[in-house]
C-alpha cells in the first residue's frame, strides 16, 4: 500500500497542481484557501516554479492571462468574492483559450459573507459570471483524494480543450484533514516540451515563425461570432466527452438526493441512517457541475417518487437537476445557506416530512 | 541613393485605423524601430491595451497579447515570469493605464518588474469618444466636462512618472514629447534606454509620451501639436526622472 | 466502530490543534480519519471546534450531529455542543473555566484544570496536550501504547525541549489521575 | 541645389499636414485634386529641388507615407 | 398628444433616470453606453445632481453603493465587460439591500469582444454573476420608449424591494433613436424627503437614534443564513408581483417565440412575413427576466406544437423556457451572437426550415 | 478625584474581537476621542474595511458601513456627495488600501476628496493570517515570505505618504506610530489635524498609524512595538509630509 | 408605407448625421421613424452605415435585410448592400469612389460626386449633406416643401454661416440636377 | 506619594502587558492567579501608592481597560 498523508485540503490542492504540472501560481489571499498560496509560496519554488503573490483578484486572473498566454501551465485560487472580481478576467480567459485551472474553495455569501462553507457559487461558475458566451469546466469534488485527481486531471483537460477549467471546492473540503495517497508525477517538467504542444504561445517569434497574436477583441461582429461558434465547437465536444457522477444506490430508490462536493457525503450518511428507519434513497452526486450529467438522471428507477436536491445555496443547481428531468418528477430543496452545514440528522429529518 | 529614413520592418504593411495626425502612429513606430535597431523583434511580446492602441497588434510585427482595459502590467507580470529574457512591454493609454489600472501599474512599478511601459498621455480618452481622462488639464473640455475640467468637482490631472519615481522598483522614468522631429527624436532614445534597463534587467522602466488627440480635442493635427507644447508640457514637464547609473 | 470527538473552546485554547495531534495519532494507528475545524467569527478570541472523525471504514460526513466524545474548554462550548452527546458518551471539561457541576445522564464526565496542570509543568501553553492526554487516557478506541513516535513526529524540526514538554503533558493525566 | 528625394505612399496618407507644417522649406501640401482610397487628399511635395533630404517630414509623419533618400552624386 | 422628441436611446435612459429622481450618477466610459455618461454629466448638474466619472467600474459600483447607503437615489450604467468587473459590487448591493438602478447596454462578447449589439449576458444578469445567493431584479425593454418607462418604474421597485434593479437594454436601443413622450417627473425631488423613507440610511445618528450600521459580512453563519432568507423573502413576493410579459398571436399559434429586448422587435416583423406565407406564429416576451414570467407559458395554445427561443447569444434564456415549459414543448433555438443581428429575413428564413 | 484618561463614549462598550496588544484599539480609540471631543459623533459616517477591523462597526458608535476589500475610498466618495457636510472617514489596513485598493485611494487623492482616510499600516495581513503586505519589510517574514521579503522577487514596500503626498488634491499628509504613549499622543494631534482639514473642505486628509500585529509577526506586544521603532521606522519615517496653512 | 435607408461609407464621410438629418426631417413631418447607426470595427477610417426606417404606423424592426433606398458613400458600402435592394429600389452613389460603373436591373442608380459639389460651395464637410439633398429630391416619400426650418432646428446653436451652408448644401441638387 | 487612582475594567483585559511595559513606576504586572472570563490573566497594579497618574498605561492599552484618576486632595 502507498503511504498516506494526513493532509490538510488547501495544501494537498496546491501540491496536487504542482504534480499536475503547474509551474506559474498567481494569488492573493483570502479565506478559507489562504493555505494554497501559503504552500505554493513555499513550495513552487522547490519544484523551479513561479509564485507571485498578486496584488489583487483582479491582477491575479490577468497574471495567469498573460503567463498561460505565454505558454505557462498556471494554476490559480481564490475564493467566492475573489471569484466575483475575476469574472471579466475568467471570461476574457475562455475567449483567448487559455489553459488555466482555477480553484474556488467556496465561502457564504453573498457580499463578504463570512468564510464558512457554502455552495452558492454555483450559479457564478456554471452559468458564466462574466459577459458574453462562454463556459467554464466545472468540477466539483467531494473529498481531498478526489480533488487531487481532479485537478491533476484539470490540466490536462485544460490543455486539450484550452479553456480554463475551474474546480470548485468548498471551505469545508480545504479546510479538513484526510489521509491521502499522492497521485504520480509522471514525466519531468519542461517548459520547452509544453511549448512544442502550444504553437500559439507568446515566445516571441524569433524571425522563424509569423508573429503570434492573443486576443478577445474581434471588432469585426462576423469574426466574433465566427470566433464564439469555434469556441462552442469545443464546448460540443466536452458536453458529449465530460460529464461524469457518481451514482449510489439507484434501484429501488423512492426517494434521489442529488448533491455535490462534500454535501454529498452528508446526504450518503443520512442514507444509511434512512435505510435503518426502512427509507429507500439514492443518490446522483454530479462530479461535472459543467457540462452538467443530464444522463445520470436517465438512470433513475420507476420506484422513484421524487428528487430532492440537497444544496449549500438557496437552490441553484436545482435548475440544472430540473432541465434534466423535463418535467419527469418532482424536484425539492433540501438546503441550508450562508455558511450553514446540512448535517445527516438534518436530512434524514426534512426527508421524513417530505414523504 | 542612400536612405535617410525608411518605415521599420518592425511595423507591419498594413494602414492603420487612427485618426489623421494621431501621435500613436509615432510611438508604435519608435518602438518597433528600437527592436529592429537592437535586432530584438523576435524577442520581443507586447502588450496592448483597451483604448485606440488596441489594434497595435494588427501593426506591430511581434509576438502580442491584448490585455483587458488596465490590465496590461498584471499580463506582462505573467508573461515575463515564463520568459524572464523576453523584450516585454506594454503599451497603454491614459484611460488604460491611469484610470481603471492605476493599481496594476503601481504594483509593477513597487514590484521592479522587469518590462517596459510606453504610456500615451493624450489627456483623454480618444476610443470612447473623448471622455476626461486622469490626464485631462484644468479647464480643459471633453464630453464629460463640456464646461472644462474643474479640479474642485474632477481633481487635478494624474502625474504618474512625479509619483512612480518615489518607487524603488522603477528605475527609469522619462517623459517625452511627439510634438516636432526634435523631441521626437528624444523620445526614441528614451524608448532605447527603457528597453535597455530590461536587458540589463535593473527594474522597472516608464515612459511617458505627450501625446496629440486631434480628433477628441476639435483641433486641427498641428494646431494640437502646438496645443501639447503649451498647456501640456506645463503640467506635464518633459523631463528624465530617473535614470540608473548603468544605462547612458 | 465510529468514533466522533468534538473539541471545542476559545481560539486561543488550542482546539484546533488537539483534534489535528488525535487524527494524526488515528491514522497512525492504521484507522480512517477525518479532521475538521471550524473557526468562530474571529482570528482570535472567538469560538473554535475541530471535529475528529475515527472509523474502521470508509467515513462519508466528516462532520456530525451526534457527539462520542465532547471536550469542552469553556462554559459556552459546553452550553452548545452537551445537548449532541449521545448516551454512553464523555464529556470533558476545563474546570478552570467552568465552575458550575454539569450533569447529563448516561454520560460521563470528567473534570480537570489542564491549564493549571501545565502550569505545573512549566508552561500553560501545553494545556491543551495535557486535555488530549486526558482524553485519549479514558477513552479506549484504541491502543494507546508509547506515543513518543507520534509526537516526535508531529513536533518534528521543534526544539528538544518542546518534544519533551509535550510528551510529558500527554501523559499527565494517566500519570496522575490516580493521584486525584 | 536638392540632395533630399522622398517616396509617398500615397494611399496610406490621411492628409493630416503635419508634415507640411514641419518641413523646414516648406515644400510639402495637399493635393487638393486628388484623393486616395481612403477619400483623402494625399500629400505631395511642390518643389521637389529645395528638398534637403532633413527627414523632418518622416519623423513626424504618424503613418509612414514618407521614406526619404539623399542623392548621392 | 405631446410632444415627440427623437432621442438616443442613451441620453432618452439618462433622462429616464433624472425623471425617475436619480440624482448621483457614477460612471466610466464605456461602448455602447458612452452617451449616457456624457448625458449625465451635462444635465445631472441642472437638476441638482451630482455626477462623477469613475476611475473605474469598479469604483463607479462602490461609489453607487456608498451614495446609496447614505440615502441617495443612485443610477448607474455600464455594459457588458463593464458589468463583469462589476459583480462583486452587485452581490454587495443584494446584500446590504441597495436600491441602485443599472443600466447594462449589452455587447457582443466574451471578452473584449466588440462594440456591436448582443445578449449574452442574460446569464451574467439573471444567475447573478457574482458570489453567494442573491438576485438582481431585471427588466429588459424593447423601445426606447418603454426603456425610459422601466427606468422611472425601476427606481420605485429598488426602492421597495430594497434591491438592485438592472435594465438590461443592448447597443441597439442605446444607438438607434426614436421618437419619445417623457415620462412625467412628478414630484420635487427632496433628499429630506426621501430620507424619511429610508431610515436605515448612513446620515450620522446626530445623537438622536442608535447608529446605523450596514454590512453584508456576518461572521456568524446562523445570523447569515438568517440575513439571506430575509432578502428571499423578498424575492419570493417579486416573483408573484413582479412578472411581466408581452403576449402576441398565441392563439391557433403554430410556433411560439420567446424573444426579449430589441430582437422581439425583429421577430414581430419575421411573424408579419410568415402570416403572408401562411404560417401562424405567436410571440412571448418576456419584459421581466428575474423574475422570469414562467405563467406567460400557461397562455401557449393546444395549436402549438414549437417553442423557439430567439436570442442574440448561444442561448442562455433558453434554460429558463425550459423550465418554464417544463418538458411540455419542444424547443428550439434561432439565434446569433458575437455582436451580429438576426434580421426578420434571417428569423422567417430559419423558422421554415424548422417546420 | 479629578479623571485624567477615561475611556471615550465614542467606543461602545463592548470588547473587541482583536488579539492581545493589537494596536488596532488603539486606533479606534483615538479617531473616536477626537469626534467626541469635537462633538461630531453624530456628524460622523466611518467606513471599516476588509482585515481585521472588517468589524470596526461594531466599536465605533457612530454610522458606519463595511465596504468590500479596498474600496472604502469609493464608498466614502459615494457617502460624501451625498452628505457634504459630513465628517466621512475610511479606516483601511495595508492589505486593503495599498493593495487591493491602491486605484482607489489614489484616485481619491487625485481627486481631493474631502475626506478623511485613516491607514493602518501593521506590514502584514492581519485577518488572513500573515501574509506579505505592499509594506511588509525587506527580509520580514509572512506566511508567503517564509525565507523573508525578496525585493528582486516580491516587490519593495508600499510608501504611501511618500507617494500620495505628490498629489495636489491630498492636502494632508502624515504618518505617525503608535508604539509609545508619547507617539500616541502626536497621533491624535494628527486624527485631530485630519478632521479639520476635511471640516474646512480643503482636500484629502490621510495619516498613516506604523502599527503591530503581534500575533502574526510572532512576537509579544511589547517586542513588537520595540520592533516596530527599530525597523519600521527606517523604511517609514514618521514624519509630516503635508500640512495646509489653514490648519495648524 | 414604410420606406428604408441605409446610408453607408467611410466613417468620416458623414453617412450617420444623414440618417440622424433624414429621421429628425421624418419625424417633423408626422411619421413614425427609427434610426440605428452601425459603427464599423474602428473609430475613424473604418466603414460605418445608418438604417432609417420611415414608415406611418409604428416599427417592429429597426434594421432591415430590404433596402428601399441605398445611398453608397464608397465602394465596400456598394457592394455590401446593393444585393439587398429592392426591385423598384434607388441606389445613390458617390461617383468621387465609385469610379466603377453600377448596374442592377430594376433599380435606380443616381451618380453624383458630393465631395466635389461641396468643393464648388466652398467646404468639401457639407458633402454628406448634398448627398442627403439628392436623395430628399429623387425620393418621394413625402412632401419635400421648405426644409429650412428644419435645418436651423437640426443646426441650432451652430453660426448663421454653417446654417446658410447647409441650407445650400441640402437643395444644391435639386438646384442642379436638370442642368446636369 | 501618590495621586493616580487606576480603576480597571479586567474583563476586558486581554493581558498583553503593553501597560506593564511602559509604566514609568514599573507597578503594573499581570495577575498569574486569576484568569478572566476569556480566560486571560488580567493586569493588576503592585504597588498603587507610586502611581502618578502619568497615564501612559491608559494611552497605550488597546483594550480601554484602565481609566486614570487624580486623587484630590
Ligand atoms: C472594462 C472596460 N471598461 C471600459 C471600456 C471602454 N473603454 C475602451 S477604451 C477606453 C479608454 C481609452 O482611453 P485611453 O486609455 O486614454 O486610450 P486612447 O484611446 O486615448 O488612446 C475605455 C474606457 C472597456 N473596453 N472595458
Ligand atoms: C475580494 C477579497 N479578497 C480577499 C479577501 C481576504 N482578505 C480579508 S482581509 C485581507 C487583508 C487584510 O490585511 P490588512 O488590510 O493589512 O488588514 P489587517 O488585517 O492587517 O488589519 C484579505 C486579503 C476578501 N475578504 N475579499
Ligand atoms: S481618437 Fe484620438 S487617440 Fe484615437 S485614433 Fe483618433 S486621434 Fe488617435
Ligand atoms: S526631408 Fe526635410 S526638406 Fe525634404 S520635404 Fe521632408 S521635411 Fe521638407
Ligand atoms: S504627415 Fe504623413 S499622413 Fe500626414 S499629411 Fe504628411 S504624409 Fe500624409
Ligand atoms: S491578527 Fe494582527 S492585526 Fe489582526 S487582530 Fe490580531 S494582532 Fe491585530
Ligand atoms: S498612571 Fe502612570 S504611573 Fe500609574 S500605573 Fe499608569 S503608567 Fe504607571
Ligand atoms: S494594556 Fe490593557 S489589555 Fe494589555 S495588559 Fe494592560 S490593561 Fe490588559
Ligand atoms: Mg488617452
Ligand atoms: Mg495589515
Amino acid at each position: 500500500m502507498e503511504e498516506r498523508r494526513l493532509m490538510k485540503g488547501n495544501e494537498a490542492f496546491g501540491l496536487a497542481a504542482i504534480l499536475g504540472g503547474a509551474r506559474y501560481y498567481f494569488g492573493y489571499p483570502i479565506t478559507p484557501q489562504n493555505e494554497v498560496t501559503e504552500f505554493m509560496s513555499r513550495e513552487l519554488p522547490n519544484y523551479g516554479g513561479f509564485f507571485l503573490q498578486a496584488e489583487s483578484e483582479l491582477a491575479a486572473i490577468n497574471m495567469a492571462y498573460g503567463a498561460s498566454a505565454a505558454g505557462g501551465r498556471v494554476f490559480i485560487s481564490s475564493s467566492s468574492p475573489g471569484l466575483a472580481l475575476m469574472q471579466e478576467g475568467l471570461s476574457g480567459l475562455a475567449s483567448i483559450e487559455a489553459p488555466v485551472v482555477v480553484l474556488n474553495v467556496m465561502r457564504g455569501g453573498p457580499g463578504i459573507g463570512n468564510i464558512q462553507p457554502g455552495q452558492a457559487d454555483y450559479y457564478q461558475v456554471t452559468r458564466g459570471g462574466g459577459n458574453g458566451d462562454y463556459h467554464l469546466i466545472v468540477f466539483a469534488p467531494a473529498s481531498i483524494q478526489e480533488a487531487m485527481d481532479m485537478i491533476v486531471e484539470g490540466f490536462e483537460i485544460a490543455d486539450r480543450y484550452t479553456n480554463p477549467v475551474l474546480i470548485a471546492a468548498d471551505g469545508m473540503l480545504g479546510q479538513m484533514m484526510e489521509p491521502v495517497t499522492l497521485p504520480s508525477m509522471d514525466k519531468e517538467y519542461s517548459l520547452e516540451k509544453i511549448l512544442k504542444t502550444k504553437p500559439w504561445a507568446l515566445t516571441g517569434h524569433k524571425n522563424k515563425r509569423e508573429r503570434n497574436v492573443i486576443k478577445s477583441v474581434y471588432l469585426k461582429q462576423e469574426l466574433l461570432e465566427e470566433h464564439v461558434l469555434k469556441i462552442f465547437e469545443k464546448y460540443d465536444k466536452a458536453v458529449k466527452e465530460l460529464p461524469s457522477f457518481e451514482e449510489v444506490d439507484l434501484k429501488d430508490a423512492e426517494i434521489v438526493y442529488v448533491a455535490f462536493g462534500t454535501t454529498s457525503r452528508m446526504v450518503k450518511e443520512a442514507m444509511e441512517l434512512l435505510k435503518e428507519k426502512g427509507v429507500k434513497t439514492g443518490l446522483i452526486r454530479p462530479k461535472t457541475l459543467w457540462p452538467f450529467p443530464r444522463e445520470a438522471f436517465d438512470g433513475i428507477d420507476k420506484s422513484t417518487k421524487m428528487v430532492v436536491s440537497c444544496e449549500l445555496s438557496m437552490g441553484q443547481m436545482i435548475d440544472d437537476v430540473k432541465l434534466s428531468l423535463k418535467g419527469r418528477l418532482p424536484v425539492s430543496l433540501i438546503n441550508r445557506t450562508g455558511g450553514m452545514l446540512l448535517t445527516p440528522g438534518e436530512i434524514v429529518e426534512r426527508t421524513l416530512k417530505l414523504l | 541613393m542612400r536612405a535617410i529614413f525608411e518605415y521599420t520592418k518592425g511595423m507591419r504593411d498594413q494602414e492603420t485605423h487612427y485618426c489623421p495626425g494621431c501621435t500613436h502612429g509615432i510611438a508604435h513606430r519608435l518602438i518597433m524601430e528600437v527592436l529592429e535597431e537592437k535586432g530584438k523583434l523576435g524577442e520581443a511580446i507586447g502588450i496592448s491595451p483597451v483604448g485606440c492602441s488596441i489594434l497595435a497588434h494588427q501593426y506591430m510585427d511581434v509576438d502580442m497579447v491584448e490585455a483587458a482595459h488596465g490590465r496590461a502590467p498584471a499580463v506582462a507580470t505573467g508573461i515575463k515570469r515564463v520568459h524572464p529574457d523576453a523584450y516585454v512591454f506594454t503599451y497603454q493609454g491614459d484611460g488604460d493605464l491611469a484610470s481603471i489600472g492605476m493599481a496594476e501599474i503601481v504594483h509593477a512599478a513597487l514590484r521592479g518588474e522587469k518590462f517596459c511601459t510606453f504610456f500615451i498621455n493624450n489627456a483623454i480618452y480618444g476610443m470612447t469618444g473623448g471622455q476626461m481622462a486622469p490626464t485631462t488639464l484644468e479647464g480643459q473640455k471633453t464630453t464629460t466636462t463640456v464646461m472644462g475640467r474643474d479640479p474642485a468637482v474632477s481633481g487635478n490631472p494624474a502625474v504618474m512618472c512625479e509619483m512612480l519615481s518615489q518607487l524603488k522598483g522603477a528605475v527609469y522614468v522619462e517623459r517625452v514629447a511627439l510634438n516636432s522631429p526634435a523631441n521626437i527624436r528624444k523620445a526614441k532614445k528614451a524608448v532605447s534606454r527603457a528597453f535597455e534597463v530590461q536587458e540589463k534587467k535593473l527594474g522597472f522602466a516608464f515612459v511617458e509620451f505627450l501625446s496629440i488627440c486631434p480628433i477628441n480635442w476639435g483641433l486641427a493635427p498641428s494646431d494640437a501639436m502646438k496645443w501639447l507644447a503649451e498647456n501640456m508640457m506645463e503640467v506635464f514637464p518633459v523631463k528624465q526622472f530617473k535614470n540608473p547609473l548603468e544605462v547612458k | 466502530m465510529v468514533t466522533k470527538f468534538i473539541f471545542a473552546g476559545f481560539g486561543g485554547q488550542g482546539v484546533i490543534s488537539m483534534g489535528q495531534i488525535l487524527a494524526l495519532i488515528a491514522m497512525r494507528r492504521g484507522f480512517e480519519v477525518s479532521f475538521m475545524p471550524s473557526y468562530g467569527p474571529e482570528m482570535r478570541g472567538g469560538t473554535a471546534n475541530s471535529t475528529v472523525i475515527v472509523s474502521d471504514k470508509k467515513i462519508a460526513s466528516p462532520i456530525t450531529d451526534s457527539i462520542d466524545v465532547l471536550c469542552a474548554m469553556n462554559g459556552s462550548s459546553l452550553e452548545k455542543f452537551s445537548k449532541d452527546v449521545v448516551p454512553g458518551g464523555f464529556i470533558f471539561l476545563n474546570s478552570g473555566m467552568i465552575k458550575e457541576p454539569f450533569i447529563k445522564p448516561s454520560v460521563k464526565s470528567v473534570y480537570l484544570d489542564p491549564k493549571k496542570m501545565a502550569q505545573a509543568l512549566g508552561n500553560e501553553k501545553v494545556a491543551n496536550v495535557v486535555m488530549l492526554g486526558a482524553v485519549l487516557s479514558e477513552i479506549n478506541i484504541m491502543e494507546r501504547g508509547n506515543m513518543d513516535d507520534i509526537l516526535e513526529y508531529i513536533f518534528q524540526g521543534k526544539s528538544d525541549d518542546i518534544i519533551s514538554l509535550n510528551k510529558e503533558a500527554i501523559s499527565l493525566w494517566e500519570k496522575e489521575k490516580h493521584r486525584l | 541645389m536638392a540632395k533630399g528625394k522622398l517616396v509617398f505612399r500615397k494611399d496610406r496618407c490621411k492628409g493630416c499636414q503635419l508634415c507640411v507644417e514641419v518641413c523646414p522649406e516648406g515644400i510639402l501640401a495637399l493635393d487638393l485634386e486628388e484623393v486616395n482610397i481612403r477619400d483623402y487628399h494625399p500629400v505631395g511635395i511642390i518643389d521637389e529641388d529645395k528638398c534637403t533630404g532633413c527627414a523632418s517630414c518622416a519623423t513626424i509623419c504618424p503613418d509612414g507615407v514618407i521614406n526619404v533618400y539623399i542623392k548621392e552624386d
